[in-house]
């Protein structure tokens, strides 16, 4: 049950929180406030743009990476015995993923 | 390499232990010279009312004004004023002077003082500590 | 009771605005050398609470450093408007008050037809402590 | 009772928040120490400026909440709740002491090290959601720092799993030395890519307030600031808990009240060493950032996977 009153205690004191300026703060509108913030110009042209494609390969490598990671430690959480085949796994996945890593500047 | 991080860490630590240079403001004042070029006043016996500071001034922050004796006197803007000093330097019997107050901050706009007559209180009572 | 409550609260927010002023980086003129002593380590603003902080949103301390033209009133309207609600401005500088040197040029606003502001520092730049006195002066306004 | 105690007080709300305001603090005041200043003093003087995050904390409930207009503002206000929560989480399988534990259970160091992982896409939904500039830029190199450092840190804790087993309480019991010296490697690695999870400085990549405003938080003020970068600080707190906990030996040599002290104190000295990096390092570049992950700290976790092994072989 303690886990229950931790999340409801912490949620509750976030959104009091969050509620907080709504209730005491003074509130006064301006078309500037309603803009998004650019360095104190006024906004030009769209905000999300292309992304940089340069660094993405990590991100794969990551996910990749991550799963064979992952699979190992819940399956020898399930059980012990398969501790070999896991370090095998890991070694295999984290060796792969230093020589990927290696060959992508 | 290894070294090279646990020389950083040395380094902040030996900082953190040095304890602060700064100074305290409202505590403590900064030792500057004497010739601190800090608010000006004006000396209304020693004045002769010539005009060379007002002609002097590159902000055209003085101007004159009849003084309750009839004679006049300069009077500095301050939210014009430089303190460049060249009113004081122009002055030919020394009634200008700088003074060691150099906070000077209003919360209105009427920051002109009229005579530049008066003593302000120097910023005294507080130790004094050059920097380094 | 709920009078008490309320003036609890406005004492709370008055203490709690008072030590954490926060201004955003503007800066328009020259005086942003002085502005960059008080913060380093010889006058040290933060022991006031005071920590520049990078976006507009999170600040409430406006100082206007030095001279402001036309074309920047336009961006220093444009923060000011950016900022939260409880917030001050320090004009610094002669520029910032009257013109200093430029008064009376074409292209010289001076920072209280933009903004309101709370305190004036005179100066050519101001000393640090002069900056430190206006920040003192905006604290006891609170 | 117990559980009671500890999802209210230690290492429950009370904790979280009185951390946050001391964390705060502590940073800044450990800066300013080694940049010769004095750091936030006046608001409390004869504390040495600890009110400073009380004061803060004040400024920000009673100052206006902008909630911008061209955004979801439902999302826009509940996403930095859902960091926080999700950076406040894992404290939820942490034990402070032997039986201050708010939800026991037997695989705690894996629940703990998914939650971890799921804070950073988080805060990539928010700072999407606020679509500025600045945040977008900055939830990118948010994903690319969660590139760089998830595998190390997966690999640091599947290390101390191999050791001591999956459950965050008898993992004290199982350190006959503490985890650091058994370890080494796997604290190193989980120091390193905790310091990129939290942003601590040298891999202050993510909100570098010096080139993008303030990365993911730059929209928001008021409160929601708290939230959102304060969840770095309560991160750092699931961080600090779990390293005391897994490589400092808990609190070994106490049970009980004094224990829950030992363990607090052990994870406010890895705090004080995560903070006072701010202090000694410049800001490394992603691409640096991304090659120190990919590059030496992979190949020290995978080591310490290794000497985990070792040690499991040697003791049987």
């Amino acid at each position: 049950m303690a886990w229950l009153i931790f999340l409801l205690a912490l949620t509750a004191s976030l959104i009091a929180l969050l509620m907080a300026p709504r209730l005491l703060a003074p509130r006064r509108l301006t078309r500037a406030k309603e803009v998004r913030f650019e360095a104190g110009n006024p906004p030009y042209g769209k905000a999300r743009r292309r992304m940089v494609m340069q660094y993405l390969g990590y991100v794969y490598l990551a996910m990749a990476t991550e799963s064979i990671v992952g699979a190992s430690i819940a399956l020898y959480l399930i059980d012990a015995k398969v501790l070999w085949a896991a370090l095998v796994a890991v070694a295999a996945a984290a060796a792969t993923a230093y020589v990927a890593a290696r060959g992508h500047d | 390499m290894l070294i090279e991080h646990i020389r950083l860490f040395a380094v902040a630590v030996k900082n953190a232990l040095r304890g602060p240079i700064t100074i305290d403001y409202p505590r403590e004042a900064r030792d500057y010279s004497d010739r601190l070029r800090g608010y000006i006043v004006n000396d209304k016996e020693r004045c002769i009312s010539c005009g060379l500071c007002e002609a002097v001034c590159p902000a055209k922050a003085i101007k004159f004004s009849v003084g309750p004796d009839g004679r006049r006197y300069p009077g500095i803007d301050y939210g014009r004023c430089i303190f460049c000093g060249y009113c004081v330097d122009a002055c030919p019997t020394g009634s200008l002077r700088h003074t060691q107050l150099h906070e000077v901050v209003w919360t209105h706009l009427n920051t002109f003082a009229k005579y530049a007559e008066g003593d302000p209180e120097e910023v005294d009572g507080r130790p004094r500590r050059s920097l380094l | 009771m709920i009078r008490k409550v309320e003036g609890l609260l406005r004492l709370a927010a008055k203490w709690g605005t008072k030590w954490s002023l926060w201004p955003p980086h503007l800066v328009t003129a020259c005086c942003g050398v002085e502005l960059a002593h008080t913060f380093g380590p010889a006058y040290d603003a933060e022991r006031f609470g005071v920590l520049p902080m990078p976006s507009a949103r999170h600040s409430n301390l406006l100082i206007i450093e030095g001279t402001i033209t036309m074309k920047m009133a336009k961006f220093v309207k444009w923060v000011y408007e950016q900022m939260p609600e409880p917030k001050f401005v320090i004009a610094m500088g002669a520029c910032a008050i009257k013109g200093g040197v430029f008064y009376g040029s074409y292209h010289m606003v001076p920072a209280s037809n933009v903004v309101p502001v709370d305190a004036y520092v005179s100066g050519c730049p101001p000393t640090p402590e002069a900056l430190l006195k206006a920040i003192e002066e905006v604290q006891k306004r609170l | 009772m117990s559980g009671l105690a500890a999802a209210l007080l230690y290492p429950g709300i009370t904790a979280i928040f009185a951390y946050l305001l001391v964390a705060i603090w502590l940073e800044r005041k450990l800066a300013a120490k080694v940049q010769w200043r004095y750091g936030p003093l006046y608001v409390s003087r004869w504390l040495g400026g600890l009110l400073q995050g009380l004061a803060d904390a004040l400024k920000l409930i009673f100052s206006e909440l902008v909630v911008p207009s061209y955004t979801n503002k439902a999302l826009f206000t509940a996403l930095p709740l859902v960091v926080f929560l999700a950076d406040a989480l894992p404290v939820m399988f942490i034990p402070g002491a032997p039986d201050l534990v708010i939800y026991r259970s037997h695989y705690g160091l894996a629940y703990v090290l998914v939650i971890l992982l799921l804070a950073t896409p988080a805060i990539v939904a928010m700072a999407w959601v606020e679509a500025d500039k600045f945040t977008y830029i900055g939830a990118l190199r948010e994903i690319l720092m969660e590139a760089a450092y998830e595998v190390p840190l997966a690999l640091s804790l599947f290390a101390m799993i191999i050791l001591y087993g999956p459950d965050p309480v008898q993992a004290v019991e199982a350190q006959s030395i503490p985890g650091i010296l058994a370890n080494p490697l796997a604290f190193f690695a989980f120091f390193v890519s905790a310091a990129m999870a939290t942003s601590r400085f040298p891999f202050e990549i993510p909100d570098a307030d010096t080139e993008i405003v303030f990365g993911p938080y730059t929209e928001y003020g008021s409160t929601l600031l708290l939230a959102s970068f304060g969840a770095n600080y309560v991160a750092l707190y699931s961080f600090s808990l779990l390293g005391a906990l897994l490589f400092l030996g808990g609190w070994a040599p106490f049970g009980g009240l004094l224990g829950a002290a030992v363990m607090l104190a052990k994870a406010m000295l890895l705090t004080i060493v995560w903070l006072i990096l701010r202090a000694i390092y410049p800001r490394l570049r992603i691409d640096q950032a991304l090659r120190l992950g990919w590059g030496s700290l992979l190949a020290i976790s995978a080591a310490s996977v290794a000497v985990s092994v070792v040690w499991r072989l040697w003791l049987g």
